[in-house]
């Protein structure tokens, strides 16, 4: 299904489908940061990773090299609090990975540097209403998932704690980002990012090589 | 709702050819980069004040840059703040050797990105300090003031710290008068409808006939509680109880008044509302300096209206005083 | 629609107090009448302005009362021209020995009132000229020009005959600068949707989902034609198509620009149009001086804007860039 | 049914009749003005009565001379097209009629010299769809009835005129005022000020008196 051989094919295909879910989810994403927010977080995501497709057609090098050159280009276009957290992770990903091949330990290293990084910079922990509660779940579902076993499996076993994770925050309170001025009234309605975070983590799932890469 | 427009995707970048176009004797773009800068700036010797955020609140920002207010602005796609990447190549373009203040509304997307700008800078050795405005007392309880988001006092802070730069004050003392700018304004807002991305054609919230959202936010959040709507003059002891009760201690009795409109409010509106808030002020003793009833930061075609009060002492009544042309305010 | 009042039938007296509680360093009240007047009116030796027509169009008509610019402001109830007593007073209060000149777009109404106030000042010995303001075009044809009402070119003409007084031409002067400036005024706009008078739910009219009406008027009066709604470049095309076909005779290439929203439509919209705009009038040859996006003649909370071009000598450039200080309109 | 002893009795009467007439009808009014207008004609007019009937209170005279004195106040408070034009046919019947008694004929003579006079400050004519086209066929109708007959049949017989001319503006182009912009678009509509003329004639039936004053 997948051709690990031609570098960058994995992010480049993986953002393609991202784009097209996330276009689906656009009308939704942008209700569900209404609630709170600012509604424009479906358009944001989608202006985004326009960028970060376009971005990436234009490097060549490997998937780490890509998801970095991705990350800045989706931060700079999505722009907001989703763009520079989103762009950020996307980017230290990219760089932790690095210019060589990818196993799941390798990606989960991957993933943590970029989850400390969305920490680092947003300043938000697990339970505050954001993106970090599905990225979390999902880096530790694949942390604990045998390194050995191949990426495309341990991903697929991982993405369930993601999805739960950003439907869980419907009944948290927010406590960062803007719907955090709406306090209780942020209840009731999932967090926008943690849901495109899904969809983002999910899209991966139909692109990765079946086996890992080496 | 937005009816003006060619691509939705394209709204920013056509926003700024048409303000540019529109505004070239005060402002031209920043090339490359989605920001407008003043003509004069950057001005050797004084600090260049840099403001920014989404687009969808004009005046805010593009309409304060000029002289003696700020020296450029940093314009993000609607509600949107603008990316690291176009803060750091504003600030490159209108840096001068006396350094850069920015100053900004209090929202989680431009913290993060004026911060991650903040530090590229200070990393090529330009000196770069940030101001956040925090006047909206609906957005955090009293003792979290740091927490609060910032809406219609952006104006008085931007006039200050833009006065305080055109001066020749050095970065630290304009950053000083910013802060102390900001540390004495607080905002109160009552919204009546929300407000219509470009492209979408349902509003953001909607308020059910008779009702009213307090503590509105400038984005088209939903206000942090929901009310019944009443006549002006309560409204105004609404506004006015709320701000007199979280008062910056032992601030004079002298105010700047800003009674800002979100978008679709009458302005014949707002003066029938500044009448009741005007008697009130006086029945507090306090002394209402040069008051401004307009739209200074909007938030769309949002109806709804704010109050800003700023308590002056002599020294930020000067730089209040100071002239400065803009776009959208020109004190002579 | 209006949501901010006490007694709608109190409107227009609640509004003018607030609106001098506000502007109280620019104009007070005349006293015993409905119109406000500038802290410096009556000049001697100066013609005095007197601009007015109903309310809910500010900054017209109020706004525009100050240093350089009206001497005074008539002001009815929302929509409804001033009496022809309460012109008379106004004019009482500010009419110097250079004269007056009356300047007010041109209804029905403030036609009746003004013209009666005229003959009474007139009988009293004071010399009072009258100027009107006709730069719609979509509301008669070519070659009934006078028959035409006035919209957003209120602004540029009271903007000339107000420098013109400052300046101390005397009365004959004036008027022939006003009128000429009004000779050179054109005007055309859309509408999306109509405003709501105080006290009421409904609005004036209403406008169907993609569609627009084009020639509207500024009292909440439907425009002369529906058509579709089109992208910012077709309405830009639209505009300027309608004016250029309406341009006055050999008036040269310098235009002055204003792009007028109306209430509630965003200035964001409003520079994506002017972006649009501004192409086209270099492609025709035009060269926009000083373009103004912004709302100067508003109607109330109505959606939608008018193009106004000004075809410029030198005389009236000179006077357009005059300095003046008002509540809405600061130039220096 | 009346004392036409008190001086200045029955234009009291006749401007609170008005003044409850008017006021029933005052949406309807801003609905039809609203159609090529500005909405206001309603709101206009209860203005305008508040103020002629608080004016007439203060007022000790004559019918006549209340009338004038109420036409002005009418014409200072209501403002616009219709504030100037009613408030100038009251005051010019009313100084018409003057401080003695009236009958039909100096009845039909004061109305004229007003018709006259609105005539001369509106520059309208019968047919350009304003309240001349009410008031100018109730003037003539009332001119028409035999002069001895008693003013309050006289004005009764003649009423239709007015309600029909009113009736029959809907099916006119208007030609002055705001609703001339409009063209084509104001027919369909009765004229606002037409209609709100035959309400204030139509008031005067019942508190004329039914005898003529002397
Ligand atoms: N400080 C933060 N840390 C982590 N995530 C955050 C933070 N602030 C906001 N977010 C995430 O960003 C999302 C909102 O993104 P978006 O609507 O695109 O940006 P904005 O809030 O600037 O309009 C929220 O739903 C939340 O998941
Ligand atoms: N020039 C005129 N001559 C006669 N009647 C007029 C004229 N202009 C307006 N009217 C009358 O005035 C009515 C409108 O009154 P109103 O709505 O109160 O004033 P405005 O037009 O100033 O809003 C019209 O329906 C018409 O009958
Ligand atoms: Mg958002
Ligand atoms: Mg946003
Ligand atoms: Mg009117
Ligand atoms: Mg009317």
């Amino acid at each position: 299904m997948s051709s690990p051989q031609i570098a960058g094919a994995v992010v480049r295909r993986w953002l393609a489908l991202a784009l097209e879910t996330v276009a689906a989810h656009e009308e939704e994403l942008g209700r569900l940061d209404a609630a709170a927010g600012d509604g424009d977080h479906g358009a944001t995501m989608v202006r985004g990773l326009r960028a970060a497709v376009a971005a990436a057609e234009k490097v060549n090098g490997s998937d780490g090299q890509l998801l970095a050159a991705a990350g800045a280009a989706f931060a700079d276009a999505a722009g907001g609090a989703s763009g520079a957290l989103v762009g950020a992770l996307l980017t230290t990903t990219g760089r932790t990975l690095g210019d060589g091949p990818y196993d799941t330990p390798s990606v989960v290293k991957a993933l943590q540097a970029g989850l400390t990084m969305v920490k680092r910079l947003g300043k938000a922990q697990p339970g505050d209403k954001t993106l970090i509660d599905a990225l979390q779940p999902f880096v530790d579902a694949l942390a604990a998932q045998p390194p050995d076993q191949p990426l495309a499996a341990a991903w697929r076993a991982a993405l369930p704690a993601a999805r739960q994770g950003a439907a869980a925050t419907a009944s948290m309170v927010a406590k960062r980002g803007r719907s955090a001025k709406l306090g209780e009234r942020s209840l009731g309605h999932a967090d926008p990012g943690a849901v495109s975070l899904a969809l983002l983590l999910q899209a991966a799932e139909a692109v990765l090589p079946s086996a890992t890469d080496r | 709702m937005t009816r003006l427009f060619n691509d939705p995707a394209d709204f920013r970048e056509e926003l700024i050819e048409g303000f540019v176009a529109a505004y070239g004797r005060l402002v031209r773009r920043v090339p490359d980069a989605s920001g407008v800068m003043a003509v004069d700036a950057p001005q050797p010797g004084k600090v260049s004040v840099v403001v920014g955020g989404g687009s969808g609140h004009y005046p805010a920002f593009c309409g304060y840059v000029g002289p003696g207010l700020a020296a450029a602005a940093v314009m993000g796609n609607v509600f949107a703040a603008p990316s690291a990447e176009q803060v750091y190549r504003v600030t490159k373009a209108v840096a001068s050797d006396a350094g850069v203040l920015y100053c900004y509304g209090n929202y989680s997307g431009d913290v993060l990105n004026f911060d991650m700008a903040e530090l590229r800078c200070q990393d090529e050795g330009i000196d770069v300090r940030t101001v956040r405005v925090t006047d909206d007392v609906a957005s955090a309880p009293r003792g979290q003031e740091e927490e609060r988001r910032g809406i219609a006092g952006d104006f008085f802070v931007f006039k200050i710290a833009g006065a305080a730069a055109a001066r020749g004050d050095a970065l630290d003392e304009v950053e000083r008068l910013a802060r102390k700018a900001n540390d004495r304004t607080r905002s109160f807002g009552v919204a009546f409808g929300g407000c219509t991305l470009p492209g979408q054609s349902a509003p953001l919230f909607t308020v059910a006939p008779g009702r009213m959202e307090l503590g509105l936010g400038v984005h088209g959040e939903p206000g942090i509680q929901s009310s019944h709507m009443r006549p002006a003059r309560e409204v105004a002891d609404l506004l006015l109880d709320t701000l007199l009760a979280d008062a910056p201690a032992d601030s004079g009795s002298r105010v700047a008044v800003l009674l800002n409109g979100l978008g679709s409010t009458q302005y014949e509106e707002m003066f029938v509302l500044y009448k009741d808030i005007n008697r009130r002020l006086l029945t507090e003793g306090l002394t209402p300096y040069k008051p401004i009833v307009n739209e200074m930061v909007t938030s769309l075609d949002m109806a709804g209206c704010s109050l800003t009060l700023c308590w002056l002492d002599d020294e930020l009544t000067t730089l209040l005083d100071a002239p400065c042309a803009s776009a959208a305010y020109t004190n002579m």
